[in-house]
């Protein structure tokens, strides 16, 4: 027997973080995206896709709302936004 | 195949035996001639394993830690200040169920500091989710050392195993050992098969925060698995018996218990003086007995009340303290009676050989001496009253 | 994002420079490596039972012993006849690294294992609750180096960890930041093509013990490089290799948006005091661009 | 059951001197426990080691108070420090030493043999190590061990030329003795 | 006077009050608030002492060590893996003789790593020499400290304290104290005049290795200490109820003790819990009752028998666990009624609270409920079977 | 010799050069001095109950913590306002002071202590039978690192413990030798005289670990610093400022006389290796002389 | 004896709250125990901080499970987990929020009161900090402790401007709800 | 009570050492001497005293014959001779 002990890979997904957002959630425009990728390299919860311009997007499940996203894109196309009551 | 062999050397040939993958340590008296004889191995190529020479004890645990997780076989060896300064390193690794052997060649803590015997190391980790077990002679050393690995490894117990030796009695004694065979100890000790690993394979996590809604389960474990380590060890040393024709109980030993009317309740070599003394008393017509603990954690209480419940007078013989508590092992036999029906007369306390004063046969029958029916509460045996006065 | 091998739902703060960091120091190691974590933000944020964020095989034992435990794992590797195709990293906080777990860090430099240490400086235990650690700078307010009466905040410099590392011999030492992910990517990647102990120490923002917004993050880290407090530098065998060249900023310009500092702003002789830091470091490391900054 | 107890220098070899006596013993079959005074000793500090020895396996953890024999590498030893005491009414003492080294006065029934082990090993083994003489003298005053088994136990302990040396300082610790028994 | 202050801050600020020249220590949740505050006070000029921020709890326990040997009143505070990892040192600074105090903040022991209260810690330090204290409330702890500190000074004992507070519910909680007052405190405690020191006017030699012949006499003394301190508490407890109008006992506390057929053993907050219930359960006619030990170190073994002996039932509940043997205060109320006249009927062993498991009024009806005539061993209280299943 | 602070009686071994390096240190430092000495064969040869050599306060706890006991000695003395007039010396042998010891004495060198510590390195842990330490040199024959079938003796080079010293930015690093007492005495002369912390490694010959005369103590520790492998140096506010200038002998020289290095003398190859790690070292700190040797 | 629960983000100040709202019971001459639930939480995540009040001291050392009054920081934080749990049959709940912020429906006797506190806040202090709005709300809505006490508290607790502006934030909270209670 | 705790300054002056030598002893000829006081600061023991030319000498009660002053000596002016039987 031995009870709580080990953890399996990439369990904190059951974590759904994005209800720590009070204020603010990032907005991703896709208009003027040259897809330099810093959004989703800088973004501390990993939560940001995306492949070439104007796809990237990230996943408010987790999202904290942290406006790093914002403030790193070189062509403010990742802007914060009021928080809207959720789905 | 019978050899005259220093212990320290013994336990370096067993553990040579059990074919470890790692094996770390940091060098103290009295655990250095174990140490030292690894590395020669190691060095002659006679043994294939990774020997890390680290800088403190508290590394040496932790390398056995990573590398037991990694799923390799591993052994480590310390005393006194050393077992102290991993202690750390001692809970956790009971905590994460690795199945690390350690030889503890006990001595006496500091301050002041003093390298000679006692069991005051080991004693005082009693807590820590270690099995623990005590030899007598080393014969019974290299045994229990085989038997520790299988043991600790079994799938359904997976925790560490503490084997305590007497520092210089046993670690720097020379005597008469039947040392097993390579074949014969492969066949009773399989390679090591982890339940779980640190893995690129199949990537785990080890060691994660568990919170008040978990934690309280981990520990509980480990309590219940203790429990069936007391099952599991007659099995064990039944097989060992099959293979290597020597027979040990492997929780405790009775000598001359049945009828006893003064039985002695210790751990580890000074066992043997006991014996002998028992025998000469015996001689005499003196109904004592000695009750020796093989295997301390987990305590067998009910082989030890089975044992004791027809004895009237019992002397629990400690080498530790618990300062300004009852002596440990004497706290726990009294605690084995109570609420039993069948109970003892008296059971009187007596602690010896503290910092390697040395037992002698008079010790022990001093001991029997007064062991009548006035109980004695933590008797020091062996104690010059001249020293006590104050010189400051 | 799927990924990633350091996943969402962990329990950082928002804006944690150290998740951050961490995330792209995984994802440059790659499946094929082994992490052993000290106690700390990052081990609690990111393993609480029933959970972990890890992809790759992880483990935690105490705050201490993260070099010790990867040194029993490097060595484990090598008796499996598995440690050529598997990475070894050992992870942990400024205090985890400088201070607490210094002996057994240096343990494994002396007997040369093939590891990378990396330390995620966020200049204090924050784990808890912001005391000072030996890599805190001077006059920093945190709750064991408090600002009052006769006090300025922490009395000590940053201890200099990376020449303590490069003073063991080691192959490749270097600092990184948070700010600047690409040179993260670059240096672990290089770190790991080399056979051997080598430390790498990336300065990662926390919003809840430097007081600067969660937005921020990445704009403190990088002006803690363009001031000179924060060299970006890295020794090869050694000596000094290469260094990221700076237009040095004043050093308010760091201090101002971040509260620890918040007592030293109107105190020129304290500001003085800090400049000489970083001017000291931009000497002695030639940090002075000519042009332009490029990496 | 016997017991001896070796007197030495640390750094003399009172340990291998008691491993090779309890491995002569191991050789004839009986149970030796051979140990050292576990102490904190530095070269040349005064130590000592034990044999116990007897036909079933010794379990007496204890150490030698009253040894049966005793054995002193180093007569230098003697000064101001009793090597003899607790030795048995009928004890028996082999000492390193030239001719004439004074020895306190025994008990009417004890004896003491006194041989220039050192000198012997000096010439046989180039260095003055006369322990492997002092165990031929112990087998020839004692009668405990025969020669020949003294002489395998060195055989198996040592090799090459180390091992001719002390078998050749053995037999002439052995026959040292032997010739003053004959007197 | 009356404050309603957090914990750690009344602890800090007693501290201040009893006026050491060196503070040291190093981080660990959850004792952090005492240490950061007494830094506040430092930095404020409002506590004249050396304020030692250290790189290890190893290094907090030796600055400690070291300042005291030179005849400096000195303080520290751990908890959890910070007391194990200076374990060694904390055995070292008992049989030294310094009179150092430590303020536990009681947490669970790794692995798994747990940052929550229980009282693992201080408990499996039992062993080392210290004298050891627990607190039910923020009040006590308050005075527990200062007694502390009179305590460990006296020139008959020179002993350290350790001062153990249940981490989070007393450390964080926040309730009404009465603080003493500056000059009451100095009646109380004078300034500390060591009986020998590390002075270049008077050079001694500290720490110096014992030998087998002298090693088992120091020892013996700090035992025979021990003893002295159970006469010396309710000495000193009265003097402080003289100076501070608050009454201690000291020892043990008795809560409805007196005629009662069924009465848990407990220490620390968890007390505050079971009067609580007590009380209760009282009022439904239910002959229930509580007895707190305060004293753990020496354990007062006299003054508990005196107090159990009437009662037939008796249940502990430990916060710690002894893997694999009886739970570590179960076992010794056992050892205390061993051999003795008067006995109970049965004394019954349970644990809760592991790891922050909330112990509610209905944990400690459990255990009412279960203390009946069949004897529990080490049941453990509020177990989440669901999670003992097999994951692996 | 009864002006001696460290009497005679103790019970090193004859010919210790730990015995006569302690002396001369504290006979320097005076009688107003306490020191902290870490477990080890000084404190064992030293201080057996009940008797004691030293004429000084002297305290003993643990092997690892000297450095730690040293740092509250000195807060302590502050507090009580006898510091400006009391010198607190650490010390230990080299597996207390670069092995297990080493994290306290880096704490107490980044708290900026004014503590001088001393290092006795005789290159092994003595007092438990000759083990190798992190400054045991390369290719050295002790216990735990034994010559072998597969082994030539200890596999990694003498951890480079000066240059940590000096990496944390002390004041003061010296390097000494039992062969050059006044150069001893001048170092902790010099050492004491500086305010914060200061570090002097003293080459202290063991002839019971080294396997040499016991006679030749000296010229042992001499041969160390003549053949480049013992450099005697000085480093002050972190650059290097003197070395002892010598005509370098050939390594040879110095390893024949022990048995420790007894393995190598028949194999050139080795011998190169150990002449290499002299060279570097001359060149390194450049320690050839113009002409012959001055101190 | 009372008890009352604040649920909060960390970081968001329920302890503060906790521990003003005992210091006003303790400035009333009751016996508060305020205390946080103990979590590894980070800035964000949810947590609670609790009060427990009695006329004598507090003994009992649990959580609370069944609160007499729930305090809600964040109206967020009601969004998938229910901040009401075991709420008293006549319990009072005390929510920041907009209007018409919707609630989970309710037992007949509990009430709710909900109120823009961070706007208040937001207008007094320059932070939307509702906590000391809630308080003084608390104080109307409850009839627990009398706005005066409160105001000492804050007084007590608060300095210079934040002083001044919590004063009136506490006011403006406790206003809010004795309008609504008029009603 | 305190028991084995504390020990007085320069008591192992209660341990003569000079025992401990078997083979030989330095003797200090006192004839070439030049006070360079090298043997006084090269014994282990700190046996050694003498204050100007020629008067220096050792405590044979201390000395364990290590042989270190013989060879430091510049003048050749202590020997090592072979042990006598001592007073
Ligand atoms: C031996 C020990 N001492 C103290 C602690 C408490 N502790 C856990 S994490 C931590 C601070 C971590 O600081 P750092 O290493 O800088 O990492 P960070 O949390 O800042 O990322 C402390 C003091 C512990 N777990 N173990
Ligand atoms: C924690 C701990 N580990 C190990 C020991 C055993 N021990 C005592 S001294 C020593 C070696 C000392 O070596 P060094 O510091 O080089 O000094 P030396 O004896 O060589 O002068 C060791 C391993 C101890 N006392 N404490
Ligand atoms: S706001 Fe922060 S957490 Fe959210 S996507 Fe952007 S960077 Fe990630
Ligand atoms: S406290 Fe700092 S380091 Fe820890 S999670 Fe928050 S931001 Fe990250
Ligand atoms: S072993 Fe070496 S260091 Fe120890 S006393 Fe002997 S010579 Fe000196
Ligand atoms: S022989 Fe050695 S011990 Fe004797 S005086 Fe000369 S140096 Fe000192």
């Amino acid at each position: 027997m031995f009870g709580p002990l080990i953890v399996k890979p990439g369990t904190s997904k059951n974590n759904k973080t994005g209800s720590w957002r009070v204020e603010l959630r990032p907005q991703f425009l896709q208009k003027d995206c040259i897809g330099c990728k810093m959004c989703l390299l800088v973004c501390p919860e990993g939560c940001i896709e995306g492949t070439e311009k104007n796809t990237y997007h990230c996943d408010y499940l987790y999202c904290k709302g942290c406006g790093g996203c914002a403030v790193i894109c070189p062509k403010q196309d990742v802007v914060m936004v009021k928080e809207e009551a959720k789905d | 195949m019978k050899e005259f062999l220093e212990g320290s050397l013994a336990v370096a040939e067993i553990i040579k035996l059990c074919r470890p993958g790692v094996v770390s340590a940091y060098p103290i008296t009295p655990q250095t001639h174990i140490v030292e004889e690894l590395a020669k191995l190691v060095a002659d190529a006679e043994l294939d394993a990774q020997f890390v020479n680290v800088e403190s004890e508290h590394s040496a645990a932790s390398v056995v830690l990573g590398a037991s997780a990694t799923g390799v076989r591993s052994y480590t060896a310390t005393s006194s200040q050393g077992l102290f300064y991993m202690a750390e390193v001692v809970f956790n690794i009971a905590g994460m169920r690795l199945p690390v052997i350690m030889t503890c060649a006990n001595r006496a803590i500091s301050a002041p500091i003093n390298i000679w015997n006692d069991q005051q190391d080991s004693v005082s980790l009693r807590d820590s989710g270690w099995i623990q077990v005590y030899a007598e002679d080393i014969q019974e050393t290299v045994d229990l050392h085989l038997l520790a690995y299988r043991l600790a490894e079994d799938k359904s117990i997976m925790l560490p195993v503490m084997v305590c030796m007497d520092g210089f009695i046993l670690t720097h004694g020379i005597e008469t050992v039947n040392m097993p065979q390579q074949d014969e100890v492969n066949k009773f000790l399989p390679s090591y098969k982890p339940l779980y690993k640190l893995d690129t394979e199949n990537p785990l996590t080890m060691g994660p925060l568990a919170d008040p809604d978990y934690y309280m389960e981990a520990r509980y474990a480990i309590h219940q698995t203790h429990k069936d380590v007391l099952k599991l060890i007659p099995k064990i040393t039944a097989e060992f018996a099959k293979v290597f024709g020597r027979q040990y109980q492997g929780l405790i030993e009775e000598y001359q218990v049945k009828g006893a009317e003064r039985v002695i309740v210790a751990m580890g070599s000074v066992c043997g003086t006991v014996k002998e003394v028992v025998d000469e008393l015996r001689a005499k017509g003196k109904k004592v007995g000695l009750l020796k603990i093989v295997t301390y954690r987990p305590l067998p209480c009910q082989e030890i009340y089975t044992a004791l419940k027809g004895v009237p007078k019992v002397a629990v013989l400690d080498k530790a303290l618990s300062l300004g508590s009852y002596a440990p092992l004497a706290a726990e036999v009294k605690a084995i009676f109570s609420g039993k029906k069948k109970t003892t007369e008296v059971i009187s306390s007596f602690v010896a050989g503290l910092g390697g004063r040395d037992i002698t046969k008079d010790s022990i029958k001093e001991i029997f001496r007064m062991l009548n029916t006035k109980e004695k509460a933590c008797e020091f045996i062996d104690l010059k009253p001249e020293l006590l006065k104050e010189q400051l | 994002m799927s990924e990633h091998l350091f996943r969402p739902g962990h329990t950082a703060c928002a804006g944690c420079g150290q998740a951050l960091a961490a995330r792209i120091v995984i994802d440059t190691a790659g499946p094929n490596t082994i992490v052993a974590n000290s106690t700390g933000c990052l081990e609690v944020f990111s393993t609480k039972y029933p959970e972990s964020a890890w992809m790759v095989p992880w483990i935690h034992s105490l705050f201490e012993n993260s070099a010790a435990v990867a040194s029993g794992i490097e060595a484990a590797l090598i008796y499996l006849g598995k440690k050529d195709s598997t990475n070894v990293i050992a992870q942990g906080g400024d205090g985890g690294t400088a201070d607490i777990g210094l002996q057994a860090i240096s343990g494994m430099w002396e007997r040369g294992h093939d590891i990378l240490y990396v330390c995620y400086d966020n200049e204090a235990y924050m784990n808890t609750g912001v005391q000072r650690s030996g890599l805190t700078p001077f006059d920093t307010n945190t709750t064991t180096s408090p600002v009052g009466k006769q006090s300025a905040g922490n009395i000590r410099p940053k201890k200099p960890m990376p020449e303590i590392a490069n003073a063991h011999g080691i192959a490749y030492v270097a600092t990184s930041s948070a700010g600047f992910p690409q040179d993260i990517q670059r240096k672990v990647k290089k770190a790991l093509s080399i056979k051997g102990p080598k430390y790498i120490q990336i300065h990662v923002p926390c919003p809840l013990g430097w007081r600067h917004e969660s937005k921020l993050a990445l704009q403190v880290a990088k002006m803690a490089v363009e001031t000179g407090l924060y060299p970006m530098i890295e020794y090869e065998n050694g000596s000094l290799a290469a260094v990221r060249k700076i237009q040095p900023k004043p050093v308010e310009e760091y201090l101002k948006i971040q509260g620890r500092f918040k007592h030293l702003l109107n105190d020129p002789g304290a500001l003085k005091k800090i400049q000489e830091i970083a001017d000291n470091n931009i000497q002695k490391y030639s940090l002075r661009a000519e042009s332009a900054p490029t990496n | 059951m016997k017991e001896i107890r070796i007197h030495a220098r640390a750094g003399q070899g009172a340990i291998t001197t008691a491993a090779l006596l309890g491995y002569a013993y191991f050789l004839k079959g009986m149970y030796p426990y051979a140990f050292p005074h576990f102490g904190a000793a530095r070269m040349g500090a005064p130590m000592n080691a034990f044999v116990r020895v007897d036909a079933k396996p010794v379990r007496l953890r204890s150490q030698i108070y009253e040894p049966d024999y005793v054995i002193i590498v180093d007569s230098t030893l003697m000064r101001g420090f009793n090597c003899f005491s607790g030795l048995k009414e009928d004890g028996v003492a082999i000492v390193s030493g030239k001719e004439g080294t004074e020895i306190p006065k025994l008990k009417p029934r004890q004896k003491v043999f006194i041989l220039p082990a050192n000198e012997i090993a000096m010439k046989n083994i180039g260095r003055p190590l006369g322990n492997t003489a002092l165990l031929g003298a112990f087998g020839a005053a004692t009668g405990e061990v025969a020669l020949e088994t003294i002489l395998e136990a060195v055989r198996k302990r040592f090799t090459g030329k180390a091992q001719e040396a002390n078998v050749a300082t053995v037999k002439e610790g052995y026959e040292f003795v032997k010739e003053r028994l004959k007197v």
